[in-house]
């Protein structure tokens, strides 16, 4: 005899088509023309800085950087829904959030050029700097959302990892704890469909990401990831349950990697250059663009005023870079405890002198 | 003052930390109810609530990680691993992360975390539960790696590695959890990290040695003593950062070392004493170092057990080869 | 607007209740005698052997064993079905496994006797050893499958683990391979309420831990773990359909741990004796026993037979196994590596004569 | 024969054991028709196919596991972890399983299989992609690990591995994968395991090294042989079990040791080296022993790696060092 014992469903949330053209009824803050703005203006500001970044690493005054081009609305989305006392958990290619959330270009270009005082910024200072190891950031927000909920903090742990983190145990392990502790914790992804080579499909046979939450028992859902409305609105009503102490939801944001993985990748070794130009006609700043100009009065001018405003800021941003000179090498041993033990001072001496 | 075991010493310091600093959570797994299958927890989550003492799913890289979030979001957390054997999920967290939080953010991010762990063999354990890879650790810039050897260090080195600023792995060494009781003033008063131990003060042989193997290495001591020689004996106590001044200090004086511990020999801690004497030590030296040690071979199951555990016997024979040496 | 993306379905799979009147059809095997009096001896084999192991261990002649009484029929269930080409890869409780498919009983106590070569069988030689880390088994059973499918060799690894096993990383990694490569695996779950202290909903807020298969795209079932009938139906449809070269099932048994963690261990720390009684009316041999008479003439007799043949079997066992002398110490280094390495003959030559 | 590099002849290795073998199967992340970042497995998938050549998804604990289980069900898998930051996830099933499967059934299962995984910094790579933590390791009895650092040696010794019956760790020094090109005779000849290779003979001095740090030992050398120094190069390969008969010979010779590693110096493998001496070759010793070793701190971002990694003048200093001893 079979028992029927449990059923679940998956729902993925989308407001505006590939054209910009709205698929139903927008949520109340898609009217507010401020609001929008902003969220369109910081994709555009998170493109040229990758813009800047690209250009700076192919002239060799950057390091390996990960561009985030065409998942600009999923950085935003989330982070313009987060508030300051939120902590963001980002992955290496969460670029869009981490400058929504304060963090200055010239701190990230720091960072990405080798200078570890790009993690020291100024903004969001409780926010993880970017995570390399992949899913490892997991743990550390179901550990931030237990701090935040034991101080009642009202604050939410906001992570974001791509599509081939969640087939990591540690993602796993970190959302059942998640979903067992009702912690606030939100967990984004950002399914731009590669894991550098390996695709979505090759990497799990479950039909979403989403649907990774069943196995926590907690939500999980979809929402267009080039749509930067769908996001917002699905992290907003996420953040909303967790701050009530209603637990955490894993959100999964479909869009596409339209750069190379890395700037040491070299995408067209196994990717067809159609398959990429099918996917820019979805890309998430024009989609916007089209709905502002169709229902918020964008402009020419204002377009025009906005990109040329971005790229003044990434090229004085990288100017500021460029100009800081590095650390003293004995840096290396200042932060590794906070009290020097005893015999490193004799390294750090010898790396000083070297 | 009262006399306790190192198990009982360990849950005085847990419960003492807990009590003082409202920061300091444990979690693990079966830490809660169940007192920690060693009861090193035991009594803890009755006294300061569910909130603060937590038993974790079975998932070890998820209570490593989420320590280091929990600490670097202003918590203490004291974690802690039902074995040494299951650690090695949790290493990823370990290297990753919590040894260069402070690093990566130049201090802007800390990660002033414990995470505790029976090990060491001897105890006619099943598999996997008898392992000593404390080196492994050891090895990792920015972590701190402390083991105990007694109710009264266990007690002061576990309060000041809640204490410290910084990532502390606290291997507690489970064949002596009950083989000894000390007094202990349970006064919250912490030993020093990063300082090693002088044991036993002898003129002839610096015997140097941590955790569990201090209990054989005093009784060759003793035996030693009684053929007229005069062993030094140093419990490390911090294996990272080491104290190399107290052994080279010693090594000096005594002109002989045996280096004694329980983990396999190859690229152990004993190697790492053995290579600072070598470098900074050769000119007092007037005998080859030797390390009793694990053989390098997988911890056999109970049966045999016993035969590879390090004795005293062992640990006299080094000392007499060393003494003989001209 | 919130499209709808998937919907998935839990069920479970029963046919005794606890007194062991059908709930309604049976498979087929059920109507065969010789099979189900198979199950039933196989099941009481298993006990017999767990209470030998348990007097051996209390009585100091044993290492610490962890009985699995009152979850005999996972095991025996799960072994029926498979076939000797199949391999399994028990975690430390499948003793039912490990008997049924040709571990003797006396390897099984060298092995809980600290001996080595107690898995060194001479029965299931492709068989996994016992596996003490939780879910490490998982991943070497992705591993054992691929090699099956390569070698063309229509045989599925089967791996059980518990329920505290789902919440390991390496159990997520392992299920979403095995839904992605489709690999002839099957992973049961002997979900016996309780890790050590930790109760079952302490470990995970899943309502069904057979739903973690969703997580992997592949199929997740429960099977009443207390019905051998169950049990061994599902496993049997999980392994043809993996055997066809459609890949792998998730199932999960829900049975209960009546004793201890481990001889180690003390349950009354942590639960109610209450509860422990409640569940031995549940449990699977006398479930099965008085379907038996009811339905396949077992008679007093037969039990009476059964019982002392079982318990002569252990006796000796237990004789067999105390008079097998240890290796010699040397034996630590022969099987390190094939061939020895220089140094290490040093080392050997030393503990033979310590 | 060709010129070949590096990595090259680590694919030429990987090509000719696919070729041999249908046993053999290659697996990890990226692995296929990208050919690895770094183009190890470089056409591989389309000669041998899907089958046999795997990407698979994102989970290096499984990566090692399942070749425990592919292994012990009678394949050669070769499975690679992207960089040897990734590796730590892998650990468990290195320690815990892998390492100790022969032993655990007394011969019954085996596990020959080969984990690769690039490693080493001085590339400018991003964070977690520089380190070496190798003798993390090479402390774990019943694994081998190997370390190639010139294109024969990395055919050569990587076909060993393959066929060799016991698990191995192959690290790769990613630094050199194209620095310099060699002949490879690409016949399927194996170099031994196990043992150390003597790179250049020398008299006044023994450097032992492994990985890209040939590199910079053998530039040392050339430039001590300028000041009169004949230097005596020893590259170990084998990391584990480590070649001591080589080293202490050599010692014997010398009377002077430095050892060269990258891996931070506290309980790396230069420890072991240096603990080797002290125990059996001190009274050949005219110097103390030294290391030349990265610091005990958290390898730095690009801007300040230069000045972590140890070069050739830092051997030089330290040869200088040991010869002025008296
Ligand atoms: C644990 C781990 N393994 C491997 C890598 C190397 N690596 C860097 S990014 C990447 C792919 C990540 O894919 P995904 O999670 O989809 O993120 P995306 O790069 O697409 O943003 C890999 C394999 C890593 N950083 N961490
Ligand atoms: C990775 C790991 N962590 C911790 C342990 C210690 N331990 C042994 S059994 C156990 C509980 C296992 O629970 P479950 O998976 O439900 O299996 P059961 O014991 O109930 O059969 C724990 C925590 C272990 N063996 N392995
Ligand atoms: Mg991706
Ligand atoms: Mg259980």
């Amino acid at each position: 005899m079979r028992k029927h014992m449990a059923s679940f469903e998956i729902d993925c949330t989308a407001y505006l088509n590939a054209d910009g053209a709205p698929l139903g009824d927008l949520p109340d803050f898609a009217g507010d023309t401020e609001t929008v703005v902003a969220l369109y203006r910081a994709m555009v500001r998170t493109r040229a800085f990758d813009t800047k970044a690209i250009a700076l690493q192919r002239t060799g005054r950057l390091g390996t950087y990960a561009s985030c081009l065409g998942q600009e609305a999923i950085g935003v989305g989330a982070a313009s829904a987060m508030e300051p006392g939120d902590v963001l958990l980002p992955s290496f290619r969460e670029h869009a959030a981490q400058l929504r959330r304060g963090v200055t270009p010239v701190e990230s270009l720091l960072y990405w050029g080798g200078d570890e005082r790009g993690s020291d910024f100024a903004g969001p200072r409780n926010d993880f700097p970017v995570c390399i190891p992949v899913a490892s950031q997991f743990p550390h927000a179901a550990g931030v959302a237990l701090a935040m909920s034991l101080n009642r903090e009202k604050a939410v742990a906001v992570a974001i990892g791509g599509d081939g983190s969640t087939s990591k145990g540690e993602f796993y392990e970190a959302l059942n704890l998640v979903g067992l502790w009702t912690l606030p914790a939100v967990f984004v992804i950002n399914n731009n469909q590669w894991a550098i080579s390996v695709r979505r499909r090759e990497q799990s046979a479950a039909k979403t990401l989403a649907q990774k939450a069943i196995a926590a028992g907690m939500p999980g859902e979809q929402a267009d990831g080039n749509d930067v409305i769908a996001v917002r609105d699905a992290v907003s009503r996420a953040l909303a349950r967790a701050r009530e102490g209603a637990g955490g939801t894993l959100i999964e944001c479909l869009s596409y990697r339209l750069g190379d993985h890395t700037t040491a990748d070299d995408a067209r070794r196994y990717r067809e250059d159609e398959e990429v130009k099918a996917h820019w006609k979805e890309e998430p700043i024009a989609r916007l663009r089209a709905w502002l100009v169709a229902e918020h009065g964008w402009s020419k001018t204002d377009e025009e005023s906005l990109l040329r405003g971005a790229a003044d800021e990434m090229d004085a941003a990288a100017e500021a870079y460029l100009a800081t000179e590095p650390e003293q090498a004995a840096s290396m041993f200042d932060h590794l405890y906070e009290t020097l033990p005893g015999d490193l001072t004799t390294q750090r001496a010898e790396v000083s002198d070297g | 003052m009262a006399e306790l075991t190192l198990v009982e010493a360990v849950r005085a310091a847990l419960g003492r930390a807990l009590e003082e600093d409202p920061k300091v959570i444990l979690f693990g797994e079966d830490v809660g109810i169940d007192g920690g299958v060693f009861r090193a927890t035991d009594g803890l989550v009755q006294r300061y609530g569910f909130d603060r003492v937590r038993d974790t799913p079975l998932s070890e890289a998820l209570i490593a990680g989420m320590a280091v979030g929990a600490a670097a979001h202003g918590m203490r957390p004291v974690a802690e691993v039902q074995f040494m054997g299951f650690i090695y999920p949790a290493i990823d967290q370990l290297v990753n992360h919590a040894s260069r939080l402070r690093t990566r953010t130049r201090g802007r991010l800390t990660c002033p975390m414990v995470l505790r762990a029976p090990y060491g063999g001897g105890i006619h354990a099943p598999e996997h539960h008898s392992e000593s890879t404390e080196s492994m650790l050891a090895h990792i810039p920015g972590l701190r790696v402390v083991v105990p050897s007694s109710p009264a260090r266990a007690y002061g080195l576990l309060l000041a590695a809640i204490r410290d600023p910084d990532p502390v792995v606290f291997l507690e060494p489970k064949r002596i959890y009950r083989a000894l009781r000390e007094d202990v003033n349970d006064d919250g008063t912490a030993l020093p990290l990063d300082q090693a131990f002088l044991l036993r003060e002898g003129s002839d042989v610096t015997l140097v040695t941590w955790g569990a193997m201090v209990v054989e290495t005093l009784e060759a001591a003793s035996a030693l003593a009684g053929r007229g020689i005069q062993a030094e004996v140093i419990d490390l106590a911090t294996l990272k950062p080491l104290d190399t001044a107290t052994i080279l200090a010693s090594v000096a004086k005594t002109g002989r070392c045996v280096i004694v511990h329980e983990a396999a020999m190859t690229a152990g801690l004993g190697a790492e004493v053995a290579a600072q004497i070598a470098e900074r030590g050769l000119t007092s030296l007037l005998a080859p170092v030797r390390r009793v040690a694990g053989y390098d071979t997988v911890m056999p199951l109970p049966r045999l057990e016993g035969r590879y555990m390090p004795g005293a016997g062992r640990i006299v024979l080094a000392v007499e080869d060393a003494m003989a040496f001209a």
